[in-house]
């Protein structure tokens, strides 16, 4: 056998985006080529770039909550926890613990229903239509969930700094614990059908490898960063809200069909997470107190001088707020932390060498929404 | 518009029956560009899953807009992205339509006040057919926007018309 | 795990005067002003140290300080000093959990700070969104130019206080 | 080669699990909703198009400051001491007279942030959902019962109100100033 290694092939630049069915929005992907191989890929954002932090400088803080939903529009919930938590700490609010605790549900249905976009539309993109059809229809419970809780099936507006807007529709615990007992043979389903098939582990295993320390350093977080091995979730190790109350697990990727730190990793971590959800929404369904939601909401949300930066574990990693506030009704500067923006920093890194066909498998493995990389 | 649209001078009746024949065959196959921009876009996504099947209309997204029918322009379109899309728009064959889904796409929604990169409404790049409110509008005000524009597609003619 | 006492007394006795005041008068966050160009060089330290190793940067933002001031001088004439863009870094070690606040501000005419993209790759988009937002210049960046505006936005820098938008760009009409 | 055959196999298997499933939805009932001839209860607190009752509305502008997005729009003119507006269903006394309650549903976000601040609860969200237009220019709705003439009405009869009052203050602040320019 002769060796073809050191054949030199032509170059070539291939467009990828902003109009691609598999780029989740409107990313654009500038890849050069050397044969079938990949030299380098330039992703070019900024085609959703709709102005949040400016907005936030020209709203009082109830009304950045609207626009605090439109940013990661898969996990609008967890968005506004974010905020919430970061205004309340810049206020030295103390919010009732009931509200704690719908909180904690509401991130926790709206971290499931992330996943299921997440896997949803992974599958779809290696190309298993199926799966994507069934978590749809899970999704859609969830969804009516929400809708009947706030009123909206996708951007919430429902929690509030110091509080939410409603308090839970009275069907609401029945509906959750319904939904508990339902989806979890759900997940052993999705696992059959799906993360076991040998066609999407051929795919999908030893692609895109992320060793643990170049994911430190180019500051990945959530699902990807824990598919590399390291145990960090903020849940645990920067508990917030009332985290520390439950009992649940960090899955971490152990390289279970390839290396470790492959795209099948960073799939079967978002899997096993749902489980965990399920585990701490079941605790936390059952231990919700009675109380007042609206009570700690203030008239006026006017901070003396002060800066802060506060983080939430979102469905994609680590969802950070800098606030500085000058003593206004508006704050001074809102700087969002977006862990989608920080991940597609790596597809570069990642992508070094792989074929072609693999830089759709390693974009929907990392789990982007674009409207959060560009705000 | 298409090639035979708005060509003839006057009605008779083997123009209505082409008329019908040809409208029918348009709006029961509205293929769509597969193109999504921002939040609506989930809820078109969620529009063509399970619970509300937009294939049940003839829509059936397409990865190229030039066996497309139909652009739904779901979300905000930004300065950097209006461009794209009207080449997108340009690309499509005749006849085309284009659905304006949701406030971003409509006039800039909560962003047209300072918004230094929205485009202020998708209608100053390309033409608009039929808006859709709603922030996102659910899945069956884009049903109820298809319908719409079915109807007016039903209502299109070969027949110039008078221009008062 | 450090408490930030402990750091800045540590920096300060290594870097001198490369390291400003540490202002803890503020009720939630503390921080502590850096010289903008001996940047590089105190986060090698601060990532590359054993009793450190803050190895996440988690944030890197632009900040317009918003004290332009305008001064009387002697003639009589009122001129306007430009305020101070700055750059505010959180990093913290995933080894021991402790956490720092950086800040280091430059004049709003000449606005240039060290990199720290070798330092922390997760840097290298942060830095861009804050030339393309601020005009920040991060010197030693190797691929500096706007990420989230077009490449060939002409008008300014958004996020300053004083930006104002343009009533055209490519054709397209800009404000409603 | 016994690798190959391994991996045609257990192709094969996994594909054989993930087609039992397909096979066992088919006996599940259909999720789909069958849209235009059968349309779903929205629940109570659903959020859709907005409606303003003008019965109730007091004028306060209190919905417009809340709107993020400022897609309301309220011109209000005081009305005369003569004037009768009546009274809202909670009792409320009405001192204004709306001449303008524009709401433009292109920009709404339909966030509810205007319905919460509101004292006499006459703007909400209805279940209204299907309004989708062929021209723009209808989504900007305008909710004042008002007819165009009895808004000018109104309007000449304050502006007449308030050229009356200025006349009797000056007239009663006028020796004053008289009296400085004689010495």
């Amino acid at each position: 056998m002769s060796d073809y290694s050191n054949l030199k092939t032509e170059e070539m630049v291939l467009n990828m985006g902003p109009q691609h069915p598999s780029t989740h929005g409107v990313l654009r992907l500038e890849i050069k080529l050397d044969g079938e191989l990949i030299v380098e890929v330039k992703p070019h954002v900024g085609y959703l770039h709709r102005c949040f932090e400016k907005h936030c400088e020209a709203m009082t803080y109830p009304q950045i909550v609207p626009y605090v939903d439109r940013m990661d529009y898969l996990a609008s919930m967890s968005n506004e926890l974010g905020y919430a938590i970061a205004v309340e700490r810049l206020m030295g609010i103390q919010v009732p613990e009931r509200v704690e605790y719908i909180r904690v549900i509401m991130a926790e249905l709206q971290r499931i229903a992330s996943h299921m976009v997440a896997l949803g539309t992974y599958g779809l993109d290696i190309g298993a239509f199926t799966p994507f059809l069934y978590l749809f229809a899970d999704r859609e419970r969830i969804l009516s969930i929400f809708e009947e809780t706030c009123g909206a099936r996708l951007l919430y507006n429902y929690i509030w700094v110091g509080g939410l807007s409603h308090d839970l529709h009275p069907d609401f615990i029945r509906k959750a614990k319904e939904f508990v007992t339902y989806f979890r043979p759900k997940i052993t389903e999705l696992n059959n059908l799906l993360s076991y098939n040998k066609i999407f582990i051929e795919r999908t295993a030893n692609v895109g490898i992320l060793p643990i320390e170049t994911a430190i350093n180019y500051g990945m977080t959530g699902p990807n960063l824990r598919a590399s091995g390291l145990k960090w979730d903020l849940r645990r190790d920067d508990p917030y809200s009332i985290y520390d109350k439950f009992e649940f697990d960090i899955p971490v990727g152990k390289g279970w069909v390839g290396t470790l730190g492959d795209c099948w990793d960073r799939y079967f971590v978002r899997v096993l997470e749902m489980e965990q959800s399920l585990n701490i929404l079941d605790q936390a369904l059952a231990q919700i107190p009675d109380g007042d939601v609206t009570s700690a909401i203030p008239k006026r949300i006017k901070p003396a001088e002060r800066q802060i930066y506060t983080r939430v574990e979102n469905p994609r990693g680590e969802l950070g707020y800098f606030i500085v506030s000058k003593g206004g009704l508006q704050p001074h500067r809102v700087k969002v932390r977006p862990p989608s923006f920080i991940s597609l920093g790596l597809m570069n890194e990642l992508c070094k060498g792989h074929l072609v066909a693999d830089v759709i498998a390693i974009l929907g493995s990392i789990d982007i929404v674009l409207g959060e990389v560009d705000r | 518009m298409g090639l035979l649209d708005q060509q003839f001078a006057d009605d008779n009746i083997v123009i209505t029956k082409v008329d019908d024949l040809l409208n029918w065959a348009r709006l029961s196959s509205l293929w769509q560009v597969g193109f999504g921009l921002a939040c609506c876009a989930i809820e078109m996504m969620a529009t063509s899953a399970s619970h509300y099947d937009f294939d049940r209309f003839g829509v059936i997204p397409r990865a190229s807009p030039r066996q497309a029918d139909i652009i739904i322009i779901s979300g905000t379109v930004t300065l950097k992205m209006a461009t794209r899309i009207k080449r997108l728009y340009e690309q499509m064959p005749d006849p085309k339509y284009v659905i304006s889904m949701g406030s971003c796409s409509n006039c800039g929604g909560p962003y047209w006040e300072h918004g230094y990169h929205v485009l202020k409404g998708i209608d100053r790049v390309i033409p608009v057919d039929v808006y859709v409110p709603g922030c996102p509008p659910r899945p069956e005000a884009l049903l109820e926007g298809l319908l719409k524009l079915q109807e007016k597609i039903r209502n299109e003619s070969l027949v110039k018309k008078d221009v008062a | 795990m450090k408490s930030h006492e402990e750091i800045y007394n540590l920096l300060k006795e290594k870097f001198g005067d490369a390291i400003g005041q540490s202002i803890t008068n503020l009720p939630v966050e503390s921080f502590i002003e850096v010289s903008p160009l001996k940047i590089h060089e105190i986060s090698y330290f601060l990532r590359d140290d054993n009793e450190l190793l803050f190895d996440n940067l988690m944030l890197l933002s632009g900040l317009d300080d918003m004290n332009d001031k305008k001064v009387k001088q002697e003639d009589g004439s009122i001129a306007d000093v430009p305020g101070t863009l700055s750059v505010v870094y959180h990093i913290e070690s995933t080894s021991f959990r402790h956490k720092i606040v950086l800040k280091c501000s430059c004049p709003k005419d000449k606005p240039e700070v060290e990199s720290v993209n070798s330092i922390w790759r997760s840097a290298d988009w942060n830095e861009r969104e804050a030339y393309d937002m601020f005009g920040i210049i991060f010197l030693n960046h190797p691929d500096l130019r706007r990420i989230l505006m077009p490449y060939d936005w002409e008008h300014g820098f958004p996020l300053r206080k004083d930006y104002k938008n343009p009533e055209f760009y490519q054709g397209m009409k800009v404000p409603y | 080669m016994r690798e190959y055959f391994s991996n045609i196999w257990s192709g094969l298997f996994t594909v054989l699990v993930g087609m039992k499933i397909t096979f066992k939805h088919l006996f599940e009932p259909s999720v789909t909703i069958q849209y235009p001839d059968e349309k779903p209860k929205l629940p109570e607190r659903a959020r859709n198009r907005l409606y303003v009752n003008m019965d109730d509305c007091i004028g306060c502008d209190q919905c417009s400051r809340a709107c993020p997005v400022s897609c309301i729009e309220i011109e209000t003119v005081k009305a005369l001491p003569t004037d009768d507006l009546g009274k809202t269903s909670q009792g409320k006394k009405k001192a204004l007279w709306v001449t303008k309650f524009n709401i433009d549903f292109a920009k709404c976000c339909y966030c509810q942030l205007c319905v919460f601040p509101c004292p006499t609860e006459c703007i909400y969200m209805t279940e209204t959902y299907e309004f989708s237009e062929y021209q723009r220019d209808s989504l900007n709705y305008s909710f004042v019962t008002l007819t165009p003439s009895e808004i000018e009405e109104k309007k000449d009869n304050f502006a007449k109100f308030e050229a009356e009052k200025a006349a009797q203050k000056a007239a009663a602040a006028a020796p004053k100033p008289a009296q400085k320019t004689d010495e």
